[in-house]
């Protein structure tokens, strides 16, 4: 016998003993906890309610708009167009349909930024991507774009501008609301989709 | 004559330096791709094809070939085809490189003639080719890949295979020994 | 001739590289500190129950007074802002140092001792964030301070009166947005010349907050 | 990280590009091992030439230890690979059948590919018997559709069914499969001096 074969069974062995010490990574798709943090305190997943309206007047066919109240609350008043999927829901298969789908900009709000705060770090926790949270949620909207205030003459140039736009939002989403009042609420369906991408295989 | 055994026998490269290599290709393979070698899914996919040049209606009524007809859009599906093609090609490569391409010929034992041979072949393949539908792949797809990711059926189908074929072996010594 | 008389040079030799990536990998892991405690599901059912996870500015009152000495303050602002001014007693960790290993052994060592750790930032929204991430990885003692650095400095003075006010909470309606929303252009023209806005306040009991899940 | 191409760092039509050269290097490995003569692989049924153990083995622990370390070090997302289906009843009946093929026929799919090659016609033989096979289960297929997918256990693991973590398993397989290299290769010895004959 060669003596090399004991140093490669030996090697062999070692290796396999220590697979026994190394923890066992759970298998999950989560994002690793190590990176969530970073990843909450970058501010680019915040987008003002002017983004918002300005998306939802020209019609993006990309936005979806999510409301993550109850359903009780929803059913008051939301954003046109809106998808109520409560906060508590978001794991089950009828709030997943809605997240990650590709060339879909999901913007989350509430009642202000708190809520569709931390349901966007659930989401992407889950590893879902492409989820964006309206600052200051609905009470915003309603002070900026249902009742903006008229800038101050010492103002800067571009508040005006905002101010303007704002007007014709509020039009938009009051006025105009019996223009297309008797256009019925069309359900968006998406596909659904696999939570995490398996690798398909077999012989 | 010990002479001509070892140069005979080095002809293959050492076992173990095989099984250390083919291990870390499908490491390879699982890094990459997210899944391991497999072979008798491609048969599969040439007999689904087959059947549908020759009577595609039939094939779409087929409830085997229609679970299989509908994924062909996906480029995954093919993954197993492109590998098989590199099989041949990695085969090719070793038969010109260790110089053991001849003419074609038969492998037979001592003791039965190249025709029974090639009759049992055939039988053996019809068996093994039922077979690996049955157990989801073949010695590689189910086996080999199956037990390496500690899929459950694939150890089982690993140790029921050679268990089998031990069983049996006694039955069909003529032909090998 | 037996296979094992043979010499596997070559097969060691391609083992040791085998042994040698692994010790690579060994090497340059980045050793994971920290995971996580609770589920998805779990950090959901936490959030219905906001009692134990809101710190309101009022309870600021005992701590300032030292008459309740379980709990530290934490300031997430950059240093530059908590050296222009902080809540008094507050510790300040950046919030991208949190995770620092030395951060995280005091965090874990409050834990350990009991003691309740209350995040703030200049608005309860930056604190959310940081606060969400710690109860997910398991610390259940950390809280999040209500209205944040901004509400406490303007009301410094009066913290104990802050009890009454809701200005701070969030989570609740300000306005009755479909009124609001359908409301004609008219009392649109009012609004322009400056006048206070008709806010409607929607008057609700803390506990109803509470259920409401900020 | 890893798989690359599941998580984009590699886009899917490179992947078949990848899959013809991993499949090269099966092939290369199972043809240089010697797996394409049937009297090789037929050997270890009657000890006198494990070939077929040894690479086998050797490639399923490699591979298991593998696996282990580079989903520790974070290099693959286990939960992303594949991991064969269990349905235990049709799986143990396939691989009883396989076995009774692989003695009659010397082969088993991929070697009798790699034999194809290098020129073997029982091995080409061999694989149209894989075809017609494969069209006979296929067309008996709406009889054994129940059987088939009978006790579906989904895509389980060793430690999913028996609890014990997955480095013992690995560690398990290590300790059999090491020593019956060692065994086999005494087994060998003794066999081999009674036939003469063959040329090993």
């Amino acid at each position: 016998m060669n003596r090399n074969y004991y140093i490669l069974t030996a090697i062999m062995l070692i290796l396999a003993i220590g697979t026994v010490f190394i923890h066992e990574r759970k298998y999950t798709s989560e994002l690793p906890a190590s990176e969530l943090l970073w990843d909450i305190l970058q501010p680019s997943r915040f987008v003002t309610t002017d983004q918002v309206a300005k998306r939802i007047i020209e019609k993006d066919p990309s936005l979806l708009l999510i409301d993550v109240r109850p359903a009780s609350e929803y059913n008051k008043f939301s954003l046109p167009n809106a998808v109520n999927v409560p906060f508590d829901s978001i794991e089950t298969a009828t709030g997943q349909q809605y997240f990650g789908n590709p060339g879909t900009k999901v913007v989350l709000f509430g009642d202000d930024g708190i809520l569709a705060n931390r349901v966007w770090i659930l989401l992407r926790r889950l590893d879902l991507k492409n989820n964006y949270v309206m600052r200051g949620g609905l009470n915003e909207w309603i002070e900026t774009i249902i009742q903006p205030k008229r800038p101050k003459q010492t103002d800067p140039e571009i508040s005006f501008e905002q101010y303007n736009f704002r007007r014709a939002a509020r039009l938009y989403f009051t006025g105009a609301k019996v223009v297309t009042g008797n256009m019925k609420k069309e359900k968006v369906v998406f596909k659904k989709r696999k939570r995490a991408a398996v690798a398909a295989g077999g012989c | 004559m010990e002479n001509s055994i070892k140069k005979n026998n080095e002809k293959y490269i050492n076992p173990y330096l095989g099984g250390v290599l083919l291990g870390i290709v499908m490491l390879i393979s699982i890094f990459i791709s997210g899944r391991e070698l497999g072979i008798s899914g491609s048969v599969r996919n040439t007999v689904v094809e087959t059947a549908k040049v020759i009577s595609p209606k039939a094939a779409e009524n087929s409830t085997y070939y229609k679970k299989f007809l509908k994924k062909d859009t996906s480029p995954m599906s093919n993954w197993l085809d492109y590998e098989v093609l590199g099989v041949f090609l990695g085969g090719l490569l070793s038969g010109i490189l260790f110089k053991r391409i001849k003419k074609p010929f038969i492998e037979h034992g001592k003791s039965i003639t190249a025709k029974r041979r090639l009759i049992y072949a055939l039988i053996g393949g019809i068996l093994f080719g039922f077979g690996t539908r049955l157990g989801r792949g073949c010695t590689s797809g189910a086996a080999l890949s199956g037990a390496s990711t500690f899929s459950y059926g694939g150890v089982v189908v690993m140790f029921v295979l050679f268990g089998s074929a031990f069983a049996v072996a006694y039955f069909f010594r003529k032909l090998w020994v | 001739m037996n296979v094992h008389e043979l010499n596997p040079k070559k097969t060691l030799g391609v083992l040791i590289v085998l042994v040698i990536v692994v010790i690579i990998g060994f090497l340059t892991m980045k050793p994971s500190r920290y995971d996580y405690k609770l589920n998805v599901n779990q950090s959901i059912q936490l959030l219905k129950d906001t009692s134990e996870i809101n710190f309101y500015p009022y309870e600021l009152v005992d701590v300032l007074n030292h008459k309740n000495k379980n709990v530290v303050l934490i300031d997430l602002r950059n240093k530059y802002a908590f050296g222009r001014g902080h809540i008094p007693g507050a510790l300040s960790i950046p919030s991208f140092d949190l995770t620092h290993k030395k951060n995280l052994r005091l965090l874990k060592d409050y834990k350990k001792n009991g003691l309740t750790v209350v995040l703030y930032s200049n608005n309860q929204l930056s604190a959310d964030g940081p606060w969400f991430f710690f109860r997910q990885i398991g610390f259940n003692n950390v809280r999040v301070l209500l209205g944040g650095y901004n509400y406490f400095l303007k009301h410094k003075n009066n913290l104990a009166a802050t009890r009454s006010d809701n200005s701070y909470i969030k989570g609740i309606e300000r306005f009755n947005y479909a009124k609001v929303s359908k409301s004609s252009d008219k009392s649109f023209e009012l609004n322009q010349n400056n006048k206070p806005k008709p806010v409607i306040f929607k008057r609700r009991k803390r506990e109803a907050v509470a259920a409401g899940g900020c | 990280m890893g798989p690359l191409v599941l998580n984009g760092f590699i886009s899917s039509n490179w992947n078949l590009l990848i899959a013809v050269f991993i499949g090269m290097a099966f092939g290369f490995l199972l043809e240089s091992s010697g797996f394409s003569s049937s009297r090789n692989i037929a050997g270890v049924f009657y000890g006198y030439n494990f070939v077929v153990i040894r690479v086998f083995f050797t490639a399923v622990i490699v591979a298991m230890v593998g696996l282990l370390y580079m989903g520790y070090f974070g290099w693959v997302n286990l939960s992303q690979i594949f991991i064969l289906p269990t349905f235990l009843p049709s799986m143990i009946t396939g691989a009883v059948i396989m076995g009774v093929g692989m003695i009659i026929g010397g082969f088993c799919p991929g070697t009798s590919f790699t034999a194809i090659t290098i020129g073997k016609i029982d091995a080409l033989v061999f694989a149209i018997g894989l075809y017609i096979g494969i069209f006979f289960f296929a067309e008996g297929y709406p009889f054994l559709e129940k059987f088939y997918l009978s006790a579906n256990l989904g895509h389980v693991t060793l430690a999913d069914v028996t609890g014990i973590s997955l480095g013992w398993w690995a560690l398990i397989f290590t300790v059999f499969a090491l020593a019956s290299f060692w065994i086999t290769a005494s087994i060998e010895k003794k066999v081999r001096k009674r036939i003469k004959d063959y040329k090993f």
